[in-house]
């Protein structure tokens, strides 16, 4: 299934296609303020630096500027097992490590050709949608503190999103580099407390985002900040590849989850919701209608979670070498779609490895979306696309 | 209205203000030093080295430096020389032991893959979470005497998962002793047989 | 000397200070802000009278200063939307410099 | 001095006397030609300190009163200080309340870091003058029946007049630290002040038109009495008070770059905006003057629409008039903060049309309906009700209006769902 | 009396030929306001509480606010001219014909034999007094003023007003 076919020609990549905004040449107007927002800046949610020229507020250009995180990943992993790399994976996008986890044991498993068994593949659905709770709760919180709030929506959600990395710490160890699917399963049981105490949660989920919305979402300063800033086109947005709540915000049909319809997911019912304008109201509530979409299908999850063991009994742990051939496994990960390709010549070490991460294909549209807005917007938009600078620079 | 968004927002907080006082589902908030929260079940933060014998750390230590965790861990922050000689390990099967066995838990990440990879159940991931340090190089870098906690620790912290190793381990203890009494029968048969065939010229040796 | 000729000497010499200011700086803010002086002087010359005039009851004085602040008010703001209008046609408000009256 | 005369002379209770017979009694033991001076000194020290104090548990109020909102607890460690010298330990937290302290010896002990490029002199200028032209306005409010420090015949004139000048010194400080973030915050702090000066002015208008008089001392009076002996005369209590009261907030909020109108020091956006450059004291004295800032206008809203020091139900008339205005001090700083905690901020332009095309022509509006609301004094009985619901009238419709017009058809929008 | 008018000259006067004379026009600005302070100041000493208040309201609140933003507008904040006079010869012009005034101004005052030489008591007016006049005998001027600073202000909006720069979150 290909996504959604868009209603206007889709223009060349890169090509400005919002409006007609001054340049840095135009003669008329005062002379420019070059600004370099960050790497220490309190909004670029890292090490990220925004190289803008403003006309007084407004951005006539916008140079993103990233890599102060690289750490190598994708080398180091090729001179490391397949397995050493499974902790590398939490570190990619940190907020997230259950679903980048997940997305790479997808692609050994595809590999190595192994089986999952049932009740693994519904305990990595269960603990995938918590994790995308976790990061759109994290993100609406960290968006609303780009917006100017004095950390009250943040700590809302993030005392929402500590019950569950506590959950998540209670299964896996840690609370957010969690190491916990293998190649073939997953690494710990869960205890029936533990699938109780879950559930309790999700159940009262829906009460907590009740609330946010009631305080949030009809605030007349949220609308007019949000309303109409940081358009994005649909072409555009496929032209860049851009996946993720922000491609579906701007209207495009493109959900991992339906299209690939990895794991179980064929199994639960859920809905994909779209956005119609694709500026940053459109992205922020497409998170918040995510949630609750996740909670019912964490709510299914749990009612149909079989028994059974939880790893293939073929599987490998030490000694783990698939033959030679290559693979590239992905999902619907929180921010977009999180491949990792993946080519092995048969030793314990893959031959290649490879990141397709959403985070930094979402954010080359940056600018676009930028353009003719004041610095205040920038802020707000980069927000918007949810950024995880480990997974930008990796 | 213009502005209702506004009081409806200012009635949450509000709403937020007066519950934390009296729901502890919002002032989640633990006086730490004073209050802790209960650690999870299978929280990990370093490795630790298990041995038999409190009294005895170093001299009862489950490691047999196979240096499979050092080969395996992902930030290559374990470093293992192993022993010349041979002891005995809990099985009585002679086993090399680690002269030297650190870990630099300032590169350490804690991810437990050690502990998942060791067939010998020596290497563990601890609860301690409140590590500090004076001097960040050797303050950090554990030795094999401050890595050794006693099996009655290990039981301590992760009671469910160390009754599990301590009944494999007492299994694979059994099992061995009958090996090893069914190869001591085996050869006391071999040797009766022997000495049935031909008068046997020295005493059968005792395994 | 009297209180009253030190007023008007002050006055005198701020309107001074002023006019020179008008007439020697090329920057066209400064310029303007020369002119507010005089026009403050003019209004010290005002308090002055009515303080040692004859009817200091009738705050003649007082008014004409509380208007010509108003006029003052009004002409800044106009004399300084001229000179952002200007610059942003000129690229300069160097007064020698603007020397075309189509922009 | 009428007042004063007043309250030597004895007509009143104790208690609202006794500030004023504390500093004669002190005054009275100095030689005489020093007396006048002293007086004064007395006056500028005691305001000094209280509202020194009240500015150091504002802070601990705001972050502790913040906490709660957002269901922390807020600073609740600093307590007694441990002296070994002492033979006993007094081992309490005080719930925090001597954070402030804490804070005021770490403001005192920072480096004081100055930018190599920076214009020195206003640099340090900006910090000393911002503190002292937001305690000049504090000379005008009448902060007790007795308790006015200054009294003029146009006190509210002088009270914008000197509150005018703090945005001076933002933008002073803005422009001397030579950073873009700070640049952009004093262009930032210029702007607002324009747009937002003439709606406060406006926005107290209608009290002086109805009041009569531009003095602080006579608008609170004018506020005593109660119908039905329970309502106070408060002029928040009548249509064109309650409009203009809201008014005011916005435009005080505003004033004192409080949130959602904190723009200048917009820490989302621009670090920290006028203040990225500011450590230690001098942080310390911006911080100060913000707060010194933001209770003088709250006491000037208390003065002209929350009935000054009078007392809201005639029984607890006893309670002296100060005490009644701290109350509602601590009222007013308390909803400034309720309001920090909820809000967001706005863009600069936004903030700039919300004043012009909306505060601005509201308020207007507002006075004539003060206007009406004066003309028709005399209207009584069924007519009393028929003036309510003009004067109701007359500012809900443009509310509605004018707010519809600025929401400019935003509104919460609905979603659909992928089909397949 | 006299010594604190002699020590208010010498502010109003020194600030205002500094603030005149430098060339960074934001030092420039804020030394104006300085010398706007202290004419406030004068008025306050002559008695003339309500105009010294205007004085601050308008002088140091709006104008200078104005002017600053006009001269961070024209980005004259940074980069100072490299010539603070349009030239010399204007200069010495100016200074020729500002001393001529100077002196003509100096002479006459000193040469007028004032008719009003002792200081009276500081006369009372107040607000109530000023409203009545401006009320009474004023009126039209006051109305005139009032139309001057409504077109001054449309005026002032017209010209700064930035050509119809379109912005995207118009489009729909």
């Amino acid at each position: 299934m290909s996504p959604a076919a868009p209603t206007q020609a889709p223009a060349p990549f890169g090509a400005p296609s919002g409006p007609t905004v001054r340049t840095v040449t135009d003669a008329f107007h005062g002379d420019l303020l070059e600004v370099s927002m960050g790497p220490q800046h309190p909004s670029t949610h890292g090490v990220f630096r925004m190289d803008v020229t403003l006309d007084g507020e407004v951005i006539v250009k916008l140079k993103p500027v990233f890599g102060y995180l690289h750490r190598n990943h994708e080398k180091i992993a090729e001179n490391t097992s397949y397995l050493a790399s499974m902790p590398y994976t939490d570190r990619l996008d940190y907020l997230c490590s259950m679903s980048t986890n997940w997305a790479y044991a997808l692609a050994v498993e595809k590999l190595a050709g192994q089986a999952v068994p049932d009740r693994a593949q519904y305990l990595r659905i269960i603990l995938a949608e918590l994790t995308r709770i976790v990061n759109h709760a994290c993100l609406v919180g960290f968006l609303f503190n780009d917006l100017g709030t004095s950390f009250t929506p943040l700590l809302y959600a993030f005392r929402e999103r500590e019950k569950i990395i506590d959950l998540f710490e209670a299964l896996s160890g840690s609370r957010m580099m969690c190491n916990y699917q293998r190649f073939g399963g997953c690494r710990i049981d869960p205890s029936p407390e533990w699938l109780a105490a879950a559930s309790r949660l999700v159940d009262n989920f829906p009460r907590f985002l009740d609330e946010y919305e009631r305080m949030l979402t009809g605030n007349e300063i949220l609308l007019a900040r949000t309303q109409g800033v940081g358009r994005l086109k649909a072409a555009n947005a496929i032209n860049a590849g851009i996946t993720g709540p922000v491609l579906r915000a701007a209207g495009v049909n493109y959900d991992l989850r339906k299209v690939d319809a990895y794991g179980f997911y064929s199994r639960f019912d859920f809905r994909v919701p779209l956005g119609e304008h694709g500026d940053t109201y459109d992205r922020y509530m497409m998170r918040i209608l995510e949630m609750r979409e996740s909670v019912k299908i964490l709510q299914q999850a749990f009612r149909d979670l079989p028994t059974g063991p939880i790893m293939d009994p073929k599987a490998k742990i030490r000694g783990f070498r698939p033959k030679a051939g290559e693979a590239y496994g992905r999902l619907e990960s929180p921010k977009g779609e999180l491949g990792f390709y993946l080519l092995s010549d048969g030793t314990p070490n893959p031959y290649r490895y490879r990141v397709r991460p959403p985070s930094l294909i979402n954010l080359t549209l940056l600018e676009e979306m930028c353009l003719g807005h004041t610095v205040a917007d920038a802020v707000v938009i980069l927000g918007s696309i949810d950024i995880v600078l480990g997974e930008v620079d990796r | 209205m213009l502005g209702s968004g506004i009081l409806k927002g200012l009635a949450v907080t509000a709403k937020n203000f007066a519950g934390s006082f009296y729901d502890p589902e919002r002032m989640a908030t633990v006086q730490y030093p004073e209050e802790r929260a209960p650690l999870g079940e299978h929280y990990r933060s370093f490795p630790l080295l298990v041995c038999e014998n409190a009294a005895d750390p170093l001299g009862t230590l489950r490691c047999v430096a196979c240096t499979i965790c050092e080969k395996e861990c992902p930030p290559q922050c374990i470093y293992i020389e192993k022993s010349k000689d041979k002891k005995p390990d809990a099985t009585g099967k002679p086993q090399l032991y680690p002269v030297i066995f650190t870990i630099d838990t300032a590169v350490c990440m804690g991810c437990g893959i050690c502990a998942e990879l060791c067939p010998f159940d020596s290497i563990k991931m601890d609860k301690v979470f409140e590590v500090t340090a004076t001097n960040r190089f050797t303050g950090l870098l554990l030795e094999r005497d401050q890595l050794a906690k006693s099996n009655a620790y290990y039981h301590s912290i992760r009671p469910a998962e160390a009754a599990e190793v301590d009944a494999r381990l007492a299994a694979e203890r059994l099992a061995a002793e009958e090996k090893a009494k069914a190869a001591a029968l085996a050869k006391a048969a071999a040797a009766a047989a022997k000495a049935a065939a031909a008068p046997p010229t020295t005493p059968p040796s005792a395994a | 000397m009297s209180p009253l000729q030190l007023c008007l000497l002050l006055s005198s010499l701020l309107f001074c200070v002023g006019l020179v200011a008008a007439m020697a700086r090329s920057n066209a803010i400064l310029v303007l802000l020369g002119v507010e002086l005089m026009l403050n002087a003019a209004n010290i010359n005002f308090i002055a009278f009515w303080r040692y005039g004859p009817n200091p009851e009738a705050g003649t004085g007082v008014l004409f200063v509380l208007f010509s602040i108003a006029v003052a008010a009004a002409e800044a703001a106009v004399g300084l939307a001229l000179v952002i209008a200007v610059y942003r046609h000129q690229k300069t408000i160097r007064l020698a410099s603007i020397n075309r009256l189509k922009g | 001095m009428s007042a004063y005369a007043m309250a030597v002379a004895g007509s009143e209770p104790f208690l609202e006397r006794a500030p004023l017979l504390l500093r004669d009694a002190f005054v009275q033991l100095l030689p005489a030609p020093t007396q006048w001076l002293v007086h004064h000194l007395i006056t500028i020290v005691a305001i000094l300190a209280v509202f020194g104090l009240f500015f150091a548990f504002t802070t601990i109020a705001e972050r502790k009163l913040l906490g709660r909102l957002q269901n922390r607890r807020g600073p609740n460690r600093t307590g007694v200080p441990q002296f070994s010298i002492l033979p006993w330990r007094f081992k309490h937290t005080l719930f925090g309340l001597s954070q402030p302290f804490a804070d005021a010896v770490k403001a005192l002990t920072k480096e004081d870091i100055v930018p190599a490029a920076a214009d020195k002199l206003l640099h340090f200028l900006a910090p000393v003058l911002v503190v002292a032209f937001s305690l000049l306005t504090f000379a005008v409010l009448p902060f007790g029946r007795n308790l006015i420090p200054v009294e003029l015949d146009s006190a509210l004139l002088y009270f914008f007049a000197a509150g005018s000048a703090t945005e001076l010194t933002i933008f002073m400080a803005g422009w001397a630290s030579r950073n873009k973030y700070s640049l952009l915050a004093a262009m930032r702090a210029l702007a607002q002040v324009i747009s937002y000066e003439l709606p406060l002015m406006l926005s107290v208008v209608p009290v002086v038109l109805v009041a009569g008089s531009l003095s602080t001392r006579e608008i609170a009076l004018a506020q005593g009495g109660w119908t039905f002996g329970i309502i106070p005369h408060w002029n928040v209590f009548t249509p064109w008070g309650f409009a203009g009261f809201l008014l005011f907030l916005v435009a005080a909020l505003a004033e004192s770059n409080r949130s959602p109108f904190d723009l200048p020091e917009a820490e989302s956006e621009l670090v920290a905006g006028h203040l990225t450059e500011y450590s230690g004291f001098k942080y310390a004295l911006f911080f100060m003057a913000e707060y010194f800032g933001l209770t003088a206008l709250s006491g000037l809203g208390i003065t002209i629409f929350l009935g000054g020091w009078q007392a809201p139900v005639p029984f607890l008339g006893f309670v002296p008039s100060y005490a009644w205005f701290m109350l509602k001090l601590v009222g007013m700083i308390g909803f400034f903060i309720w309001v920090r905690g909820t809000l967001l901020r706005l863009r600069i332009d936004q903030l700039t049309r919300l004043a012009w095309q909306f505060i601005v022509p509201l308020a207007l509006i507002n006075l004539l309906n003060a206007a009406f609301w004066s003309l028709t004094r005399d209207w009584t009985g069924a007519l009393q009700l028929v003036r309510w619901v003009i004067s109701a009238a007359i500012v809900v419709g443009p509310f509605v209006l004018l707010g519809r017009k600025l929401n400019a058809g935003r509104a919460p929008r609905t979603y659909r769902y992928a089909t397949s | 009396m006299t010594l604190a008018l002699i020590l208010l000259s010498v502010l109003i006067l020194g600030s205002a030929i500094v603030a005149l004379s430098l060339r960074n026009l934001i030092h420039s600005a804020l030394l104006l306001v300085a010398c706007w302070a202290g004419i406030a100041a004068f008025y306050l000493w002559a008695g003339a509480e309500f105009v010294a208040f205007a004085q601050g309201l308008v002088y140091v609140g709006a104008i200078s606010m104005v002017v600053l933003f006009a001269v961070l507008l024209t980005r004259q904040g940074t980069a100072s001219e490299p010539l603070g006079f349009a030239s010399w010869q204007r200069f010495i012009l100016a200074l020729v014909a500002g001393g001529g005034v100077a002196g003509i101004l100096v002479g006459a005052v000193l040469g007028t034999p004032l008719t009003v030489t002792t200081p009276g008591p500081v006369p009372v007016l107040t607000v109530k007094q000023i409203g009545a006049q401006l009320m009474g005998p004023h009126v039209v001027a006051l109305l005139v003023v009032g139309i001057l600073l409504t077109v001054s202000l449309l005026g002032a909006v017209v010209l700064a007003a930035e050509e119809n720069v379109k912005s995207p979150e118009d489009e729909v």
